[in-house]
């Protein structure tokens, strides 16, 4: 009786598996990859590539690369920023000390490398659990930085530690001008991301949320824990060191060591918090949100209020709302800005019917 | 020799410094299972406003006094809002949710009391003591003493009055605790104020020492591996646990610094803690736990 | 299915113990291939842990585990799934934030021959695989007839439904020996009774070999062919069910606990 | 759902935000500034942009730069690099029309990740007392600009000083001299140059780190009491000052032989160290205090209006204070120079840029300024962006910093080869050809 239907079953499980089961969806999605890739590079200027846009993508890369660990897999870490240091300063070596290798497979090797280091830093996650494990994710926060400072080998021995962007070239196209490292960053942000997307839909991915779900229950049904929990570590890494090597590279052109501070893993932490944990989407609204809230605020201060507050001030208000917003967001919505938007899609899709 | 013992004596009386730190979050950890990022922030907040206040020509135990009832507001506030929505929901949620209260709260301290660094003078000479040919400083034996009388206020309180009682009632098993008819929100409000009770005592011996300023909310930073090395939900641990950190840290700094380059000490405290983690998964005194299906 | 081929799960001499606390003394009993066993005695009798025993989830102090001809002193979860043990839990061990479809497919973890690698860039063998998986997924959601929530997250769904889930994905992997902690603990008659025939239909259907611990006497004598009892975690029955009900001491222990 | 309504209204304000730059121009010069109020920095921040800006102010109520009105506008940093640039990004078009004169980070981290935009942009980086020490070589770094004294002059001006306490240059031999400095690329960054100079005079140098915040310095300072070297060179940075001095205090060593270089010098580093910091030593590129008829004339027609920008009116005349009125001077002189050549109107970055390679300042002008004694003579070029080199000391009594030296020059022979070889390494590690200076008029 099982067998009968499987005929009329197998078209399905190949649109089944399609990335975005939805036809509206799929369409939305490259109308908007035409919009950013075709349209922007129009119509942008320099302060919106600059200051706006690619920070937007380096962070949402970041917060894919911590949600799969952290949203995905269920492991904490506090230590996202340790891991773009890594990519970052092996990206630069790569770059300097390997004659004619190109510039992406020096961010690849770059995100290779943080992968490795998470890995390492994942170990004792095969032996504590919950808030536990930031003590471990902490050490390398802070061991890292510190290597980087201390080994002048890793900056070529700048008498300050600092590294600077070595020439954008992919396949011979000069892209380090603003729209070009724009664009340079959109194409491997939007690679890695359908890749992502690939992975938490595969049976890693099901895996990982197993584990973040119910670690004992995941052993028994068969669920090699070490090695889930490791790939979380080495995949995360990977998008981390890759999202580091970005942001010294295309976005700010100069990175320190300190650049990469605990701040840094707390911002990143923010944008899975904010746009929602287990979703990939949300790690762009999030990052959005980060990078464009405290512009709105100023620029909504300096409109409104003309200036009577002054910015410092500002700043202490921005912060406190950051900080009541991460607590209303666990409280009435842990699953972020992403879930918002689902809602937001379903009323528009029952639009203009009420209910 | 002479110079090992200062360094181990000087190491262990900056250890309990960290450990006054770890035994706010002790507190809080015991009775409502948060590992609270925020004590930091309220250390801060704290020593600012009594700083604040004593600038403003209050004398000192008014300013006391009226920074105590504001740790109490604070205390309120987070039971209210903050701990009471996210009651039984998993404990990274309550950790996440500490560190949004850290941001809060440092972003009211400043904006409240403006950025400036402001000193403290508590009226102890730091000049140091020679204990035959050791040199010892008063103001760490200072230090050292305020954080022994508070552990024995603090077990004082525990064990002796009936909110103590009810405390490690809830410690122990929050359901049976609430069946007997103790009330959580009320246990939460008095540890809440409690911790900001040390977190000012807190801010008044590290502010003495550093100058009250920001940077005093990023001692959280060095308790974490005290807490994780002597266990979340043991006052002696956290003491001990601050000990071995403080002698820690300052031995390898000043013997092994040379070998692998100084400035280590940031991050030595977490290298050292993941080992004890390794070998010791619930810290020297916590309790292990056994996962139930 | 002769009577001269060896059992499919047989424990000697097991003794479990918890800081000193005996759970489990000295139990030895057998399985047979193909047979439905129901553990039963009353609460805190040692029945769950017994469970995890079996399946690696607790180790026995003492004793040993011989399953599919393979003995053990110790079994690892892990190694009991690849051997062809699946279970549900007492209280329920979904993924709660996972839909009903990925559940089950969860289920089917170890029948995965493709790399990560590869499902991830859908390559090689993944996309054929991941077909074949979802086929088999929907196989065992339309057998228990859950289809219409293959997309709802289980946390979501009615205690009832997400035992039925849960024992999907333990049928998902397709296992020799089924074990079932309590699979209609909660349910009303009608539940119960579907129950019932779900997990017959699944011993008929696919020879699975069911352990079930059960409290409803008439539920376990009107499926079970083979009854283990157990008191203070000592064995005190162990038979056909007939023979069971008819075992003094069994009488006394269910009459004395006022069941 | 109150986020999507909340949506409208802030896009609404971001465009009108961005869009409002665009308008309409005036005759104003404007100052973009990246400041910082909050953070663990906040206080060098407040009392440099304080001063900066209650300078500008001060040159407005006098009628402007040849009637040319200045204007600025903040933007919070935070002395986080990513803000500064984005301030950077924000600032750099100028506001309503008045053009940007030049860039005043006070940052190391902020001015090194807007140097390349500063060159492609052509606004100047003014890195006063700070910045990358081979942005000296203005051929290499036309739009950089480390005013009055980089950090290999820093130090070679504190290495001077001590020579000239211990008798002379050639008694520096055997001396002990440890280093204490700021793990961080703005503490690591003389490492190299002192180590030169000791070997030089024969010196033992003792390198120590502390680790950031330096919330923590026990066992530094238990190493320089082992060591119980002559001198302590302090490279500190926000917090990590007045618990060195603690710390000092608390092991025993005499506060004064520890020196500050130039970020450990305000009253911030000294005053929250209590009775430790007494006798503390530092340098300074200007003196502290009110006396200066510039602060003198600010206090007339910005303070005591009621316009001063200082939350807490007690720190006008203190170090940072006066570092921002320096700086200030130093940015409004380059404008009127420049406008010498370019005329009296809002000028471009580069129009200014060659105002600020042409700053002379003589005794003679300073007097006009009302700030002799506060800046040093000074004289830039297109090859040297620097200028000055000189520092003086000051000694902490408790309350407030007295000098305790005249003017003690760096010595800027020796280290402009140095300062040469590394801007030339980066000229070429970028593919920059430097600039010819004597095509420059």
């Amino acid at each position: 009786m099982f067998y009968s239907e499987a005929g009329q079953f197998s078209t399905r499980y190949a649109a089944d598996r399609r990335l975005f089961r939805l036809r509206r969806d799929r369409l939305g999605l490259g109308l908007l990859l035409v919009f950013a890739f075709a349209v922007v590079p129009q119509i942008g200027n320099d302060y919106w590539f600059s200051a706006i846009l690619t920070p937007f993508l380096v962070l949402s890369l970041a917060g894919l690369g911590l949600n799969l660990l952290t949203g995905y897999a269920g492991q904490l870490s506090l230590g996202s920023a340790a891991f773009m240091a890594a990519g970052a300063f092996a990206t630069y070596n790569f770059q300097l000390r390997i004659e004619g290798l190109p510039l992406l497979a020096s961010f690849a090797l770059g995100g290779v490398v943080a992968a490795l280091l998470s890995l390492v830093f994942g170990l004792p996650s095969l032996r504590i659990k919950g808030f536990y494990l930031i003590v471990s994710t902490l050490a390398a926060q802070f061991l890292v930085p510190w290597a980087l400072v201390k080994y002048g080998w890793f900056s070529n021995y700048n008498a300050s530690g600092v590294i600077s962007a070595p020439r954008l070239d992919v396949l011979g196209l000069d892209l380090s001008s603003p729209a070009g490292r724009y664009l340079l960053t959109l194409g491997i942000v939007v690679a890695l991301a359908f890749l992502a997307r690939n992975i938490v839909r595969s049976e890693l991915g099901r895996n990982w949320m197993a584990v973040r779900d119910m670690d004992t229950a995941a052993a028994v049904i068969g669920i090699p824990l070490a090695r889930t929990k490791l790939l979380a570590f080495a995949i995360s890494g990977f998008y981390l060191g890759v999202a580091g090597a970005l942001w010294a590279f295309t976005y700010l052109g100069t990175v320190e060591p300190h650049g990469f501070d605990l701040n840094r893993s707390f911002q990143v932490l923010f944008i899975i918090i904010i746009g929602g944990m287990g979703s990939i989407l949300g790690n762009f609204l999030g990052a959005a949100f980060i990078v464009l809230f405290p512009l709105l605020l100023s620029n909504l201060a300096g409109l409104l209020l003309g200036g009577l507050i002054d910015p410092g001030q500002l700043e202490n208000i921005q912060k406190m709302i950051f900080g009541a917003l991460i607590i209303v967001f666990l409280i009435r919505e842990p699953e972020g800005l992403a879930r918002l938007w689902q809602q937001f899609r379903a009323r528009l899709r029952r639009w203009p019917l009420r209910y | 020799m002479d110079f090992f013992l200062e360094v181990l004596i000087g190491g262990l009386l900056a250890g309990v410094m960290y450990s006054l730190v770890a035994i706010g979050f002790v507190l809080i950890y015991k009775a409502s299972g948060v590992f609270n990022f925020a004590q930091g922030a309220m250390v801060l907040f704290a020593a600012l406003t009594f700083v604040s206040l004593g600038e403003r020509g209050v004398p000192f135990w008014i300013a006391f006094l009226v920074t105590l009832g504001t740790m109490l507001l604070l205390a309120l506030a987070v039971e209210r809002l903050v701990l009471r929505p996210l009651v039984n929901r998993a404990p990274i949620t309550l950790f996440m949710a500490t560190l949004g209260l850290a941001y809060i709260t440092e972003g009211a301290a400043q904006a409240l009391w403006g950025a400036q660094v402001h000193g403290l003078d508590l009226g102890i000479e730091d000049v140091p003591l020679d204990l035959g040919g050791l040199l010892v400083s008063q103001f760490d034996l200072f230090a050292a003493g305020m954080a022994a009388t508070l552990v024995l206020l603090l077990s004082v309180l525990f064990n002796k009055t009936r909110i103590g009682l009810s405390l490690r009632a809830v410690a122990d098993d929050t359901l049976a605790a609430q069946a007997v008819g103790i009330r959580l929100s009320r246990i939460w409000v008095v540890v809440w104020a409690v911790a900001g009770l040390v977190a000012l005592i807190t801010g008044l011996l590290w502010g003495a020492r550093l100058g009250v300023q920001f940077s005093l909310s990023l001692v959280v930073l060095k308790a974490l591996p005290v807490l994780i090395i002597g266990g979340f939900s043991s006052v002696g641990g956290a003491i001990v646990g601050g000990l071995i950190v403080g002698a820690s840290e300052k031995l390898a700094e000043i013997y092994a610094g040379p070998l692998i380059g100084s400035g280590i000490e940031n991050w030595f405290p977490y290298v050292l803690a993941m080992l004890f983690l390794l070998a010791r998964p619930t810290g020297l005194f916590g309790e292990r736990s056994i996962d139930r299906v | 299915m002769s009577l001269s081929s060896p059992p499919l799960l047989e424990l000697s001499h097991i003794s479990l113990s918890f800081k000193g606390v005996k759970a489990i003394t000295d139990i030895s009993f057998a399985v047979a291939r193909g047979e439905i066993c129901a553990l039963i005695g009353p609460n805190g009798a040692g029945k769950s842990s017994l469970l995890n025993v079996i399946n690696g989830v607790y180790q026995a102090q003492e004793g040993q585990i011989r399953f599919d001809g393979e003995a053990r002193r110790h079994m690892r979860p892990h190694h009991a799934a690849e051997r062809g043990m699946a279970r549900t839990f007492q209280n329920l061990a979904l993924f709660k934030g996972m839909t009903v479809l990925d559940n089950v497919l969860t289920g089917r973890n170890l029948k995965r021959r493709s790399s990560w690698i590869e499902q991830a860039l859908g390559v090689g063998r993944a996309p054929q695989e991941d077909d074949e998986q979802r086929r088999r997924a929907e196989e065992v959601i339309e057998f228990l007839n859950i289809q219409s929530w293959r997309q709802s997250l289980v946390g979501t769904l009615p205690y009832g439904l997400q035992k039925r889930v849960e024992l999907a994905r333990a049928l998902a992997a397709e296992p020799t020996l089924l074990l079932l902690d309590e699979p209609m603990a909660g349910m009303n008659a009608a539940e119960k009774k579907e129950m019932s025939r779900f997990i017959v239909d699944i011993n008929r259907e696919f020879g699975t070999t069911v352990v079930l611990i059960e409290h409803d006497i008439g539920v376990v004598m009107g499926i079970s062919s083979h009854v283990v009892v157990l008191d203070y975690g000592r064995k005190i029955g162990d038979g056909p069910p007939d023979a069971v009900r008819a075992n003094p001491e069994v009488v006394a222990a269910y009459l004395g606990t006022r069941h | 759902m109150p986020f999507n309504k909340a949506l409208k209204p802030l896009a609404l304000a971001i465009s009108l935000g961005t869009l409002s730059l665009g308008a309409q121009a005036a005759a104003e010069q404007y100052f973009p500034l990246q400041s910082y109020r909050i953070g663990p920095y906040a206080a060098g921040g407040t009392g440099f942009f304080g001063g900066f800006i209650d300078y500008l102010q001060y040159v407005n109520a006098n009628g402007g730069v040849n009637g040319v009105k200045l204007t600025w506008s903040e933007c919070e940093t935070e002395y986080v690099v990513e803000k500064g640039v984005e301030c950077y990004e924000r600032l750099k078009k100028g506001l309503n029309g008045a053009p940007a004169a030049a860039t005043n980070p006070l940052s190391v981290g902020i001015a090194y990740a807007t140097l390349d935009r500063s060159t492609a942009d052509k606004i100047p980086l003014i890195t006063i007392n700070h910045g990358r020490t081979d942005s000296t070589d203005g051929r290499v770094f036309p739009y950089a600009f480390p005013l009055q004294l980089n950090p290999y002059s820093e130090v070679s001006a504190i290495v001077n000083y001590i020579g000239q306490q211990v008798g002379g240059l050639d008694k520096l031999k055997g001396k002990k001299i440890v280093t204490l400095y700021h793990g961080s690329p703005y503490g690591k960054e003389t490492n190299e140059v002192l180590e030169k100079l000791a070997a030089k005079y024969g010196f033992a140098l003792t390198l120590l780190e502390v680790p950031h915040p330096g919330n923590e310095q026990q066992s530094q300072w238990l190493n320089i009491r082992r060591i119980q070297p002559d001198y302590v060179i302090l490279r500190g940075w926000g917090v990590m000052n007045p618990v060195a001095l603690k710390t000092a205090q608390k092991l025993g060593y005499p506060t004064d032989r520890i020196i500050g270089n130039i970020w450990s010098n305000s009253e911030d580093d000294a005053a929250p160290a209590g009775a430790a910091a007494k006798g503390f030593i530092s340098i300074t590129t200007h003196p502290s205090g009110t006396g200066f008829p510039v602060l003198q004339g600010i206090k007339k027609s910005v303070v005591d209006a009621g316009k001063g920008n200082l939350a807490d009116p007690k720190r006008f005349g203190t170090v940072y204070y006066n570092l921002g009125v320096v700086n200030g001077i130093l940015n409004v002189e380059a404008v009127r120079i420049a406008q010498a050549r370019f005329g009296n109107k809002p000028l471009t970055g580069e129009q200014v840029r060659w105002g600020f390679e042409n700053i002379r300042l003589d005794d003679k002008r300073l007097k006009e300024l009302g700030a002799l004694g506060l800046v040093q003579p000074l004289k830039l070029s297109c090859a040297d962006h620097e200028g000055g080199g000189a520092v003086r000391f000051q000694q902490w009594n408790g309350q407030e910093w007295k000098l305790i030296s005249e003017w003690v020059q760096a010595d800027r022979a020796l280290l402009r080869p140095i300062i040469e070889a590394s801007a030339s390494k980066y000229a070429k590690e970028k593919g920059i050809t430097p600039r010819d200076c004597a095509k420059e008029i």
